[in-house]
């Protein structure tokens, strides 16, 4: 579903991914692990087609997407909820979760969408109406996902989703992200919870310092020793 | 400059910004008095040549300006500056550095105190205002006076002093007096004032393009007193519509008087520009160059005392009348009042009305 | 301590270099006087420029009037020794203190303000202080102006000469201040409030305080430069402060890069001097002049400095790292 | 006249100006609303706006009809001068600093003005408008012209049409987004090069309709005719909360009765001076305006 | 032993809604207090009501100084509270971004600096002395940390876990008694984590620190934590020793999940 091959990224000088290749399958749950500033966010960016390329190839739904412009490519339903949430502060809930269905035009479809985030999210159902920059951190998480799924996404990137939030709610997040991936949305998810990640994906890639270091099976890297040490405290 | 076979002389005018297009018809009239003069031979046997800067109507630009042309240009004497503000600002350098300066046009009274080389070739605000006054007064019979002025223009406040100064010293009352800024558009606020103080007479001391728009908001409130203007409105019959009607203004020349310097000015003036009609800030720049001319030759030299000396004695007969000086150097000559017509081909013109003299 | 001192000697050394040397060949004629003219006015462009440069380079505070501030220390100073006849050094520093009351008055309701409304307030004080001038006649002449304002010296021969000295005196010694205050712990607070206002607030900075004190400081110099701005040129007049002043002292801050002194300098000396140049080209130069400041900012848009400074002492040595505040050199 | 009579009739005065006034105002509010940018050059969009107008009524002659295609040829043409100025001007310098932006809008607005005086067919030089033919209706001593009930009716108009636009639509919940952040909106499928550039067209259009509008009411037009009411609509935009689009409304109303009120009962010298001195009391009451939103940064 | 901090039940209100309410708390000089919470009970707003960034709707915060003088916190603005001596971090980062990492540290100094503006104009000596002091402490706070190498690096250059470290450093710098830290592993992995909660046992004894930490990282939370509060929907709903706090049914069921206490 998605391929991506060579990926050379450059801010200013610094190099920060070296020829990055990886692949997401049809219905996967591919998850992408690495320390902080391992260049995760910016695998996701480059996908999106956020930052620019030095050279490398995206390739999505068997077409070539590199150097689309980003509206473009959420279009094919590639869809990123970005790292920060990044909600719209001075829309309300429900007018971000619009904006996430804003290149659909299928009213009654997107009538029954919202139902789908508000039983998967009551919170932000209470919350309709008031100001997405007001909301606290986790429900702004909670609403970031649930724009995105406004989207009707085939695929999915998550950057970080459980940073910041109740461990209750980390459950919850995970288990809506296998949810999500049931209904027939393949997930690419990036996460500093290494162990909860593993526990959910079909296969993983370890990113160090701009390079991909080790993949395989998610069960396989959970019990990895190395894997252990570095990512699983412990 | 020894030895050189012309005389510099420096004119400092606005040939850019918002009073551009007085700046560029002086400054023309300037070059073909200088043309005719050196087609006559010259001056003691020189030709003139005028080193123009453009004072961007901006006093502190006018002071570059100044500097350049006495130390870089070292110009024997200065034609400028057009507006009041820019002539005072460089008034005192000249007088402290003794360079002849004599303005075509500014009006305001204290220019030419800043000493005793600065001349200049227009009458004074304080006599315009006079003017004004007296027609109002006399040949229109008014007894209550309104006047509409631009608080942030001295040209337009120094007119509003000496018209009600002089409009009250001969009888009357101003009933109301009214202001606005440079730029504003809307004047209904202060007509509707106006209009409630029940005036025979409008007098409105601006330039043409904010007069014909003052026009319209007047008459468009229904007010249909003559109004009154100054020099200033030179060129309204062409910016103005009917509402123009019945007003009269003071002016320095008509050009259609069949004065012969008068004709010989505008017709040659017409062929060297596309035809255009001189204005009156064409006929004192004209009038400012020949006088300057006159004044070297009759020195001989072109020593700044001695133009001075020359310039004070001063008697000649140009286009805006017979030109002689008095004590603060300011020419003793008379005014003409125009009338706002409309003329056989149906269009806006001007009609000469009388003439006043100091 | 030993590159302190040489520092120290280097800047003090190219400073008097540039004062003394530069002040004898106009004495001497060698530089004319209408060279010296533009010089003594980008000077004090640059004084000016300097002060909007500290509110808004420096605190962050987006100021669009100060041709106001300027106006207030230009009449001031000059109604000083006209009306009350005190000496000129007097008269500048009195025009400086009544800027800097004004400052502290508009500043203390509007600088609780954010951003885009204090350029606007700012904006509008700006005018109102051109239609104040214009209606306090008996004191400011209205809107004929005040014209014979005493220059530095009686003396015509001396008179370009000394007043390239004075201001360009008036220039370092506002450019030290500015240097030795924001390289300091007071500066670091009032930059910190450029950063983030909530951050600096919990770190134990009066942000209100800081602002205040930059903003009337701002006032005081941009007042001093009014007030050498009115003895050089002998005449003033309220049309002579209006907004595109103020957008001129605007553009040379940014053009030097906000938040750098040295780029303040430079640009003021570069502007002053195209402008006078662009007259030639008479009502292009209305078209030509923006065009150029729209390149500069495609093309450049952090200025020519951006926050850093031209540090003449590192042409000559190992370069210093960087630093907002503090002594140079980490 | 009375002064109960002098009263209504300096507040009509004023309701037409402030009218005029809120009609521009409008225009920069909601610019700036999306792109947090205080678009210098409005004023002079509006300058152009008229021009354009000027010379299809000139050619056409005047009449109702030759008055509707003068506002559609320039509603077009400023349309796009300001879809280029921004492809041009601005969004090279999204990422810059906002300063930035706001030296390059006063280069473009200087430009534009400037660029209108050297420009042979426009140069410096005003010149009358035409006009429908002014009909006064009078209640009582009281009097409005056609041109001041136009003014007054189509601001209102406008308002509300642009109100629905940003709250409504879906397009105007993309400006908003928009002029929240940029990247996310991207990455929910808004093409936000589109709709900053649709957000400076609209600008442009109600910068147009009020410059045809302002050169009826006031009938001349010249290259720096759109400072001063630039400025003064810029300031009521302020007065009622930039952003705010019935702010801008109201503040342009209030602003015009204030200015009126204060020239025709205190002085007129000092109208500007009393109009900004308001302006500051509110300000310091009321920081973000009268009708703009007080949201206290989540911190 | 006395409360360092007390608030007497503070609420506040915005808009409608009741973020915050009869919030009652007290903290003793030298306790290291966790507050958790589902995501919106309204911790961070306590941290805003506590440093000053909001002020309360009602009720009343008291604060004692190291001087051992109480000082009603109420509609104090924030840097008068840090001058009392509490501190805190951000939840969101708000580091000086454009500034160098030692500028950020130097800054939060200010309050301490003994000089005035007349010294740093005329460089006196006394100016250079406090400089020279400031630095050398701003540089031992970031040597604790391990980020003095990167001191002369601007600050949004860090990367994100060293970053949160710095914030902690800001705030020591201002020299506080009662620090509050806003979620200080989030975005930090596991081993990173474990790093930290030595870290802030270690600046706690040498700085002799009261602190009040928010966090949802529960390792961390229980792990240093003597006391835990946790709040739900403004309210506090249960209050103890850690072992206490996660074994009652209201915690579980509002925030800790079944599934935490099982992997715990
Ligand atoms: N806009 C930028 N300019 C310069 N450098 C950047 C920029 N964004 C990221 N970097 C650098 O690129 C590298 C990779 O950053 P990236 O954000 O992709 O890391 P990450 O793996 O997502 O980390 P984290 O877990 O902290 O989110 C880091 O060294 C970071 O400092
Ligand atoms: N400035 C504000 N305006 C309106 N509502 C606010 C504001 N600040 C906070 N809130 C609301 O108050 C509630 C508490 O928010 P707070 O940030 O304190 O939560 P929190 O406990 O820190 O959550 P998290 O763990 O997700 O950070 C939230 O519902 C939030 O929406
Ligand atoms: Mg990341
Ligand atoms: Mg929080």
């Amino acid at each position: 579903m998605l391929e991506v091959k060579n990926l050379n990224v450059f801010y200013g000088n610094i190099h920060a991914l070296f020829d990055v290749s990886f692949k997401v399958e049809d219905g996967e749950i591919i998850t992408l692990i690495g320390a902080n500033g391992s260049g995760k966010t910016t695998t996701l960016h480059s996908i999106s087609g956020i930052v620019p390329l030095k050279s490398g190839n995206v390739v999505y739904d068997d077409a070539d997407i590199t150097g689309i412009e980003p509206h473009k490519i959420v279009l094919g339903g590639l869809v990123q909820v970005p790292e920060g949430r990044r909600i719209f502060a001075n829309l309300t809930v429900q007018e971000n979760l619009e904006m996430g269905a804003y290149t659909r035009t299928d009213a009654s479809e997107i009538k029954r969408d919202y139902d789908v985030v508000f039983t998967n999210f009551p919170r932000l159902k209470e919350r309709r109406k008031q100001q997405g920059g007001t909301l606290s951190g986790g429900e702004q998480q909670m609403l970031a996902i649930g724009r995105a799924l406004m989207s009707r996404p085939k695929l999915l990137l998550l950057d970080e989703p459980s940073m910041g939030l109740a461990p209750v709610l980390v459950d919850e997040i995970f288990e809506i992200i296998q949810q999500i991936n049931k209904n027939g949305v393949t997930i690419l998810l990036v996460e500093q919870n290494a162990y909860k990640a593993l526990s959910i994906a079909d296969r993983a890639y370890i990113l160090e310092t701009g390079r991909i270091t080790m993949t395989g099976n998610a069960a396989d890297l959970k019990n990895n020793e190395s894997v252990k040490k570095a990512y699983l405290g412990g | 400059s020894k030895g050189s076979n012309t005389i510099k002389v420096g004119v400092i005018l606005p040939i850019s910004g918002q009073v551009s297009t007085y700046g560029i018809q002086c400054r023309d009239a300037i070059k073909l008095a200088f043309d005719e003069i050196n087609a006559a031979g010259g001056v003691n046997g020189k030709k003139l040549e005028a080193i123009v800067e453009d004072d961007q109507a901006s006093p502190d630009v006018t002071t570059n300006a100044f500097k350049k042309l006495t130390s870089s240009d070292k110009v024997v004497a200065i034609i400028g500056a057009l507006t009041s503000k820019c002539s005072l600002a460089i008034a005192d350098l000249a007088q402290a550095k003794k360079v002849v300066m004599i303005s075509p046009t500014s009006t305001n009274e204290k220019v030419t105190l800043a000493g005793d080389y600065i001349f200049r070739v227009c009458y004074i605000d304080s006599f315009q205002g006079q003017v004004v006054a007296k027609f109002a007064s006399e040949t229109l019979k008014g007894k209550k006076a309104a006047v509409l002025y631009d608080v942030s223009n001295d040209y337009s406040v120094g007119l509003t002093t000496n018209f009600s100064d002089k409009f009250t010293s001969l009888g009357g009352t101003v009933v109301a007096k009214e202001s606005y800024n440079t730029g504003d558009k809307d004047f209904n606020a202060q007509l509707t004032k106006i209009k409630a103080a029940k005036p025979d007479v409008l007098f409105i001391p601006d330039y043409y393009s904010t007069v014909s728009l003052i026009m319209k908001q007047v008459r468009g409130q229904g007010i249909k007193i003559p109004l009154l203007g100054a020099d200033g409105w030179d060129e309204i019959t062409n910016n103005a519509g009917e509402e123009a009607l019945n007003s009269f203004y003071s002016n320095h020349y008509s050009p259609d008087a069949n004065d012969p310097d008068v004709q010989k000015f505008v017709t040659s003036y017409k062929a060297a520009f596309n035809g255009t009609v001189p204005n009156a800030l064409a006929a004192l720049g004209y009038d400012d160059a020949y006088v300057l001319a006159a004044a070297i030759k009759a020195a001989g030299k072109t020593d700044s005392a001695a133009i001075r000396d020359a310039l004070v004695k001063t008697n000649i007969k140009l286009v805006t009348g017979q030109i002689t000086f008095d004590a603060n150097r300011n020419p003793v000559k008379s005014a003409v009042i125009l009338e706002v017509v409309k003329g056989a081909d149906g269009k806006l013109t001007t009609k000469y009305n009388s003439t006043v003299n100091p | 301590m030993t590159t302190k001192l040489r520092n120290f000697i280097i800047l003090a050394g190219l400073s008097v270099i540039a004062l003394v040397a530069v002040s004898l060949l106009i004495y001497v004629g060698v530089i004319d006087e209408y060279t010296a003219q533009i010089l003594t006015l980008a000077g004090v462009n640059v004084i000016v420029a300097l002060s909007l440069n500290l509110i808004t380079g420096f605190t962050g505070q987006l100021a669009l009037g100060h041709a106001g501030f300027m106006a207030i220390g230009a009449y001031a100073a000059a109604i000083c020794v006209m009306h009350f006849h005190l000496p000129l050094f007097a008269s500048l520093i009195l025009g400086a203190f009544v800027t800097a009351i004004f400052g502290f008055f508009i500043g203390f309701p509007t600088l609780k303000l954010s951003g885009d409304y204090l350029a606007i307030v700012t904006l509008g004080f700006g005018e109102i202080i051109r239609v104040i001038m214009v209606n306090l006649k008996d004191l400011t002449g209205g809107a004929a102006g005040l014209k014979g304002i005493p220059s530095f010296t009686k003396d015509l021969t001396l008179q370009p000469t000394l007043s390239f000295t004075w201001v360009i005196a008036a220039m370092i010694l506002v450019i030290v201040v500015m240097h030795n205050l924001l390289h300091s712990s007071v500066g670091r607070a009032i930059i910190s409030i450029r950063e983030d206002e909530i951050a600096a607030n919990s770190m134990g900075i009066n942000v209100f305080y800081y602002k205040m004190l930059s903003f009337t400081l701002s006032a005081f110099i941009a007042g001093l430069g009014g007030g050498l701005y009115a003895t050089f040129f002998g005449y003033l007049n309220p049309t002579m402060f209006n907004f595109l002043k103020s957008c001129d002292f605007v553009i040379i801050v940014v053009l030097g890069g906000m938040g750098s002194i040295t780029g303040t300098v430079i640009s003021g000396f570069v502007l002053t001097y195209l402008q006078e140049f662009l007259r030639i080209m008479q009502d292009y130069r209305l078209v030509i002049y923006p065009f150029i400041l729209l390149l500069i900012m495609l093309f450049r848009p952090q200025g020519l400095m951006g926050s850093h400074e031209f540090r003449l002492t590192s042409v000559f040595g190992p370069r210093a790292k960087r630093t907002a505040g503090g002594k140079e050199g980490v | 006249m009375s002064f109960f009579g002098q009263l209504a009739q300096q507040t009509i005065n004023g309701l037409a100006l402030g009218s005029i006034y809120a009609l521009i105002a409008l225009g920069y509010t909601m610019v700036y609303g999306i792109v947090k940018l205080i678009n210098f050059a409005h004023g002079d969009i509006l300058m152009i706006g008229a021009f354009v107008g000027y010379f299809v009524l000139m050619s056409m002659g005047m009449s109702w009809y030759a008055l509707l295609i003068a506002f559609a040829v320039s509603m077009v043409v400023c349309a796009i001068m300001g879809i280029v100025i921004e492809r041009f001007a601005y969004r090279p310098l999204r990422d810059a600093p906002r300063i930035n932006a706001l030296i390059t809008a006063i280069a473009v607005s200087l430009i534009l003005e400037n660029g209108a005086r050297v420009i042979p067919f426009m140069g410096p030089n005003p010149r009358e408008y035409p006009v429908l033919k002014n009909a006064t209706f009078s209640l009582g001593s009281i009097e409005i012209s056609n041109i001041q009930i136009i003014v007054i009716v189509v601001s209102v108009a406008l308002m509300i049409v642009l109100n629905y636009i940003v709250n409504s639509t879906k397009i105007g919940k993309a400006m908003r987004a928009v002029s929240f952040d940029m990247k996310a909106s991207a990455l929910m499928g808004i093409n936000v090069n589109f709709v900053i550039s649709f957000t400076f067209a609209l600008g442009s259009v109600l910068a147009a309709s009020a410059g045809i509008l302002f050169s009826s009411a006031y009938p001349q037009v010249e290259p720096y005719m759109g400072i001063m009411p630039g400025l003064k609509a810029f300031i009521a935009a302020v007065f009622g909360g930039i952003g705010s689009i019935p702010g801008a409304m109201f503040g342009g109303v209030i602003l015009g009765i204030a200015e009126t009120l204060t020239k025709g009962f205190i002085s007129s010298q000092l109208s500007d001076a009393v109009v900004f001195g308001i302006l500051i009391i509110v300000l310091s009451v009321k920081p973000t305006g009268l009708m703009g939103k007080n949201v206290r940064e989540k911190v | 032993m006395e409360a360092v901090l007390d608030a007497d039940n503070i609420s506040i209100v915005f808009g409608g809604l009741r973020a915050v309410s009869d919030f009652n708390f007290s903290i003793r000089e030298g306790e290291l207090v966790g507050l958790i919470g589902p995501n919106g009970a309204g911790k961070t707003t306590v941290f805003n009501m506590l440093s000053g960034v909001y002020s309360p709707t009602s009720g009343e915060i008291n604060f004692m100084g190291r001087d051992g003088r109480e000082t009603r916190l109420n509609g104090l603005a924030p840097y008068q509270i840090t001058k009392l001596g509490i501190a805190r971090t951000f939840q969101n980062i708000r580091l000086y971004k454009q500034l160098s990492v030692l500028d950020n540290v130097r800054i939060a100094h200010h309050q301490n600096v003994k000089y005035n503006s007349l010294d740093a104009i005329l460089r006196t000596k006394r100016f250079y002395t406090e400089e020279t002091k400031i630095e050398a402490e701003a540089r031992e706070l970031l040597a604790i940390f391990g980020i003095d190498d990167k001191r002369a690096e601007l600050a949004s250059n860090l990367p994100y876990g060293q970053q949160r470290k710095l914030e902690i450093v800001r705030a020591l710098a201002t020299n506080p008694s009662l620090l509050l830290l806003d979620e200080p592993a989030a975005g930090m992995n596991p081993q990173e984590t474990n790093a930290l909660m030595d870290l802030i046992a270690f600046i706690r004894k040498k700085f002799n620190l009261t602190i009040l930490l928010i966090e949802h990282d529960m390792s961390l939370v229980m792990g240093i934590c003597e006391r835990i509060v946790v709040l739900d929907y403004g309210k506090i709903i249960s209050e103890g020793v850690p072992d206490v706090v996660r074994k009652d049914p209201l915690v579980i069921k509002a925030y800790l999940g079944q599934e935490a206490i099982e992997s715990a």
